[in-house]
């Protein structure tokens, strides 16, 4: 089956800068994520777990971007400027797709 | 006071609190799912605000009204100020963590009012329906009081206007304020219709929500060790300084007794909702531990346990049973 | 009617679907839990089921029923096939989203159906218990006639055994008719030992589930642009034409005046669960915004805040009161 | 008998339970979120125990609460010895399987155990609220024959400190007792507060546990090829040696015909909770789809439907009604 | 440590369609997979969030399937087949594995 | 925009076991990594899914860690001793992560 090129971003990030990333995201004309919700983790910032979350609103997601190589760039600029003073964590990997008109 | 203290004490909600914790410092695997611990706190904003609205719709619009909201607006503005002054003095915090603490303070914990509540539910004592709005108006002022001292320090903040829409539209404010007009909309014929849902089964709920919040307290204490000695001493005096600025707003206005005795409690509450979301946000380099094991591990308990009774037995004393 | 209106106006309930849509206007972050509306509509099929089982059970079958039933699975057969019609006239809609819309149509929505019975039992009206089971029967014909409108344009749909499975055994459906068999099986024995779940709580649980789908028809409203000025004069002609076949079968049956109303609110209703969900399998190219958006954000509002009560003032005009 | 088993099978709980199993046999669906299972499993546990605590502190401790603690750890290890020899004998099931199995049928259901307190209930018979502390304490030894039986056969099992505290502070044990307490501590003033939240509605809510329940056990009957006919006459034969032997110590301590009915009760059902937990982390090797299916799908549907009704009216015919 | 080539495979799809998948799937002889929830997305087909889905079972999940790289067309077909006309996406990349009689 | 060298480790592994594994992982000095629910699945002792668990403790869980490519034996290690006698399976894959120092 015809596969392309793609890239595979996948930004980890607080819940609460979700709507400020997904609008950066947005204006560097990324227009396709998911995100999904992470249950806990742990990181510089110690351990944490949604069910022992004490403020609930503060849990962390993951958006995963797959974008044609050539926009990533653009992307990546756009997350790291949300995601530079915020917690966050940015993983890219080489992907293929189908149907590469989605991208 | 011993006896309410100790009737406070023996109460199921404040037992369900002193389980949840007791099961985190075993380190129990028990939990209440995040969706349910929403649900009921869902179910809670709209019973209290609801019953509020009723209130005011029966017993009228009062004089006082005004003057509590803008009571509750200068306490929440100044409770900060006078926080952060005295947290570093006693704690060794960074100015921004210090100034994000102390914007905690001004704000208010909506459990803490409604354990209050309940508390005078049971002792037979009425208050002004209004409260539920005052409470309401005391989310957002401390946290400009927060932001404002940030700023002043060189710090960074990242202040928008969707950061303050993001405030003033927070969904427990949102649903307090729509319940309690809701309220004054349908009146005591509308509570007729859902009291066997909001009035008779709310102290049952409650204790659920209370063995969640002592979960997360419990928790929260195993990591008690980001907090310093100072900062400890600091959550259990901040919430009599705040009790008595409320007191002395209290008895200037001349609220009734159990009116006198909520909005101590506003004052003396430290939220952990509203201002800790907004801090993520706008002050990302301030230690989300320090600002929610502070009010959530000590100030909350504190409050719960000690300081509701307290507080009812002083406004009872200088206002009158 | 104007009064009646007017009391449905301010009711908790409506009030708080208002309070549902101005928060999501307001694109205030309130949200009810996934989890928490989805337990909450399980607890309402079920207590409506069994409910309807129950009266049933306590005044016998009429000899109406199976009369019932059949009007309602022809009703949701036919009333697809006129909004079709209608929505071509209206709109400029594609075929395959017309026939998509016009296939909720047939069907119903149970939380309307809800709502016009918490107004019955307020207004201390009766009606037969039985109206649970035709809710149930109107959900399939709707999709059947839907398929058969789209694949006789050249458009491909997906239609298969599985999902006709899907469709009949939808746990929606399983549910209120599970409930509505145990309720005849265990009569008013039954409801006496579950009552203060399912009866008493019952409308301030309401509330909460209103709360919630006015956030989600808030935010459709917040999408409307994806509907044309016929599709939205569609949304609010359609019930009335629904209500009217309705009303003219409820006549010809000889249902009592809540009957009456009751299979006037059904057939005027648009389903927002089971044909959205058979829509998404069968027929993915017709555009899910649409019909959403035209089932949730318009015509639910307008049944559940004028519907109604329209329903009713003609019911009790011309069965009597 | 045949009334009380017909009485029985008519109650909505049970019926609800059927609801389910069929639902999920026909592949409806129909499905309860796991936070809405698990929030109803905590207000389950936080209600019986309230309930169990409350009634000790009204009836004060009896001679027999010492021995009927006792006589229910010593139940839950001896148990599942019987269990093995009598699996082995019957099925071709590995070693570890069996032991793995045998574990679930000393431990408890706590539904199952719920289930009957209501039987008890609708029919006005008292029991020692005690009765809550020995399900608690027949949790844990189970699980300690279990892995005796699996470690005397060569194969590995992984037990450790970290282990045996999972188990003793599992939520459920801990909620269950921690409950418990408060009843014992607030006595019935405690019990009057929130009287409306945990006994009025417990009836409901316990229907839509147990329609949850059908499901899963629907479920797993689907997967019922796991299990050989050997395996399904242990998950009925089994309750009634567990039964008899409970029978017996509860003849011997002198309890109730309420409490005998429960011990009963207890020692016929088998864990799904505790012990599959522990049983995953210890014997990763035991295949979970045995143990599981045999528990949920084949013993609890037995105990349910014609269990309890059967240990009642022994223990009215024994111990006097 | 030992591992193994592999390819992870990650279908995007409508909740409504993965009983279709999963058993397209298991006729392709694809064994092992796991199921994420998605709480959010974007794409051509506009923005949603699972907490404002109007139909709350209109939500979307991700299919994760590792398998031996030689199988990896087989699994293509199969998506495909059920994706094509409807929404979804679908992301392979190269990874390893440990215990590789697993795939 | 600068990116550097890391590998993505994606253990699905029994929720009861998510504690043996995060201590095994910080025993073997990993201390950053993100968990996501998993709703269902497939593999060789069948399928199941969250909302038919019989006990609803005994779903599964992703586990995600971001490590620098040195870490990632250290790591394997730990994964494997936890998820060698238990269900469980191990992914490895190639990515490029943005401020290194983190990992
Ligand atoms: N190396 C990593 N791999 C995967 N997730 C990580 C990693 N580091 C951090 N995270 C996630 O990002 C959150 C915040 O990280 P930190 O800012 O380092 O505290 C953690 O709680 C994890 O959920
Ligand atoms: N480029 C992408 N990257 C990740 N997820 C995507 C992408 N495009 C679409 N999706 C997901 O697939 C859903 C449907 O996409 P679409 O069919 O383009 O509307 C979106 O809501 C996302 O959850
Ligand atoms: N090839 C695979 N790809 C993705 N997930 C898998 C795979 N094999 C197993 N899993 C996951 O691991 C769980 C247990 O696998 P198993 O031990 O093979 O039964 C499954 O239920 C899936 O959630
Ligand atoms: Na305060
Ligand atoms: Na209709
Ligand atoms: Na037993």
């Amino acid at each position: 089956m015809q596969t392309h090129l793609a890239k595979r971003v996948e930004i980890t990030i607080e819940q609460v800068m979700l709507n400020r990333l997904t609008d950066a995201l947005e204006k560097a004309d990324v227009t396709g994520w998911s995100v999904l919700p992470v249950q806990g983790g742990s990181g510089r910032s110690g351990t944490w777990s949604r069910e022992g979350q004490v403020s609930r609103g503060t849990g962390m997601v993951q958006v995963v971007c797959l974008v044609r190589p050539e926009k990533l760039d653009q992307l990546l600029d756009a997350a790291f400027s949300v995601v530079k003073r915020h917690i966050g964590v940015v993983c890219v990997t080489d992907a293929q797709v189908l149907r590469a008109e989605r991208f | 006071m011993l006896d309410l203290a100790l009737a406070n004490l023996l109460s199921p909600i404040v037992l369900s609190f002193v389980l949840g914790v007791g099961a985190a410092l075993a380190r129990s695997d028990l939990s209440v799912p995040e969706a349910v611990a929403k649900g009921i706190s869902i179910y809670l904003l709209f019973a209290i605000g609801f019953k509020g609205g009723v209130s005011l719709a029966e017993h009228g619009i009062d004089l006082t009204l005004g003057l509590s909201l803008l009571a509750g607006v200068v306490l929440s503005f100044i409770l900060p100020l006078i926080g952060f002054v005295v947290l570093r003095v006693l704690s060794g915090m960074s100015r921004t963590d210090a100034a994000a603490v102390a914007g905690h303070y001004g704000s208010i914990s909506i459990v803490t009012f409604v354990a209050a509540t309940t508390v005078l539910v049971d002792a037979g004592i009425s208050s002004e329906g209004y409260m539920v709005a005052v409470a309401a108006a005391m989310e957002a002022p401390a946290i400009l009081a927060a932001l404002w001292l940030i700023s002043k320090g060189s710090d960074e903040t990242d202040m928008s206007a969707d950061l303050w829409r993001e405030i003033l539209l927070n969904g427990s404010i949102v649903l307090l304020l729509g319940a309690f007009a809701i309220g004054i909309a349908t009146g005591s014929d509308g509570l007729a219709r859902i009291e066997s849902f909001i009035v008779s089964p709310f102290q049952g709920v409650l204790c659920i929500f209370l063995l969640d919040m002592g979960l997360i307290a419990g928790r929260g204490l195993r990591q008690a060790g980001v907090l310093d000695r100072g900062a400890i001493a600091f959550g259990l005096l901040m919430p009599l300084i705040g009790a008595a600025a409320g007191l002395i707003a209290a008895l200037v206005i001349g609220l009734s007794t159990g009116g006198t005795m909520l909005l101590m409690t506003l004052s003396a509450s430290a939220s952990y909702i509203a201002v800790p979301a907004a801090m993520r946000v706008a002050v990302p380099q301030a230690n989300p531990s320090i600002y929610l094991t502070l009010s959530l591990a000590v100030t909350f308990p504190f409050n719960l346990v000690l300081g509701i009774p307290l507080y009812l037995t002083i406004a009872q004393t200088l206002v009158g049973s």
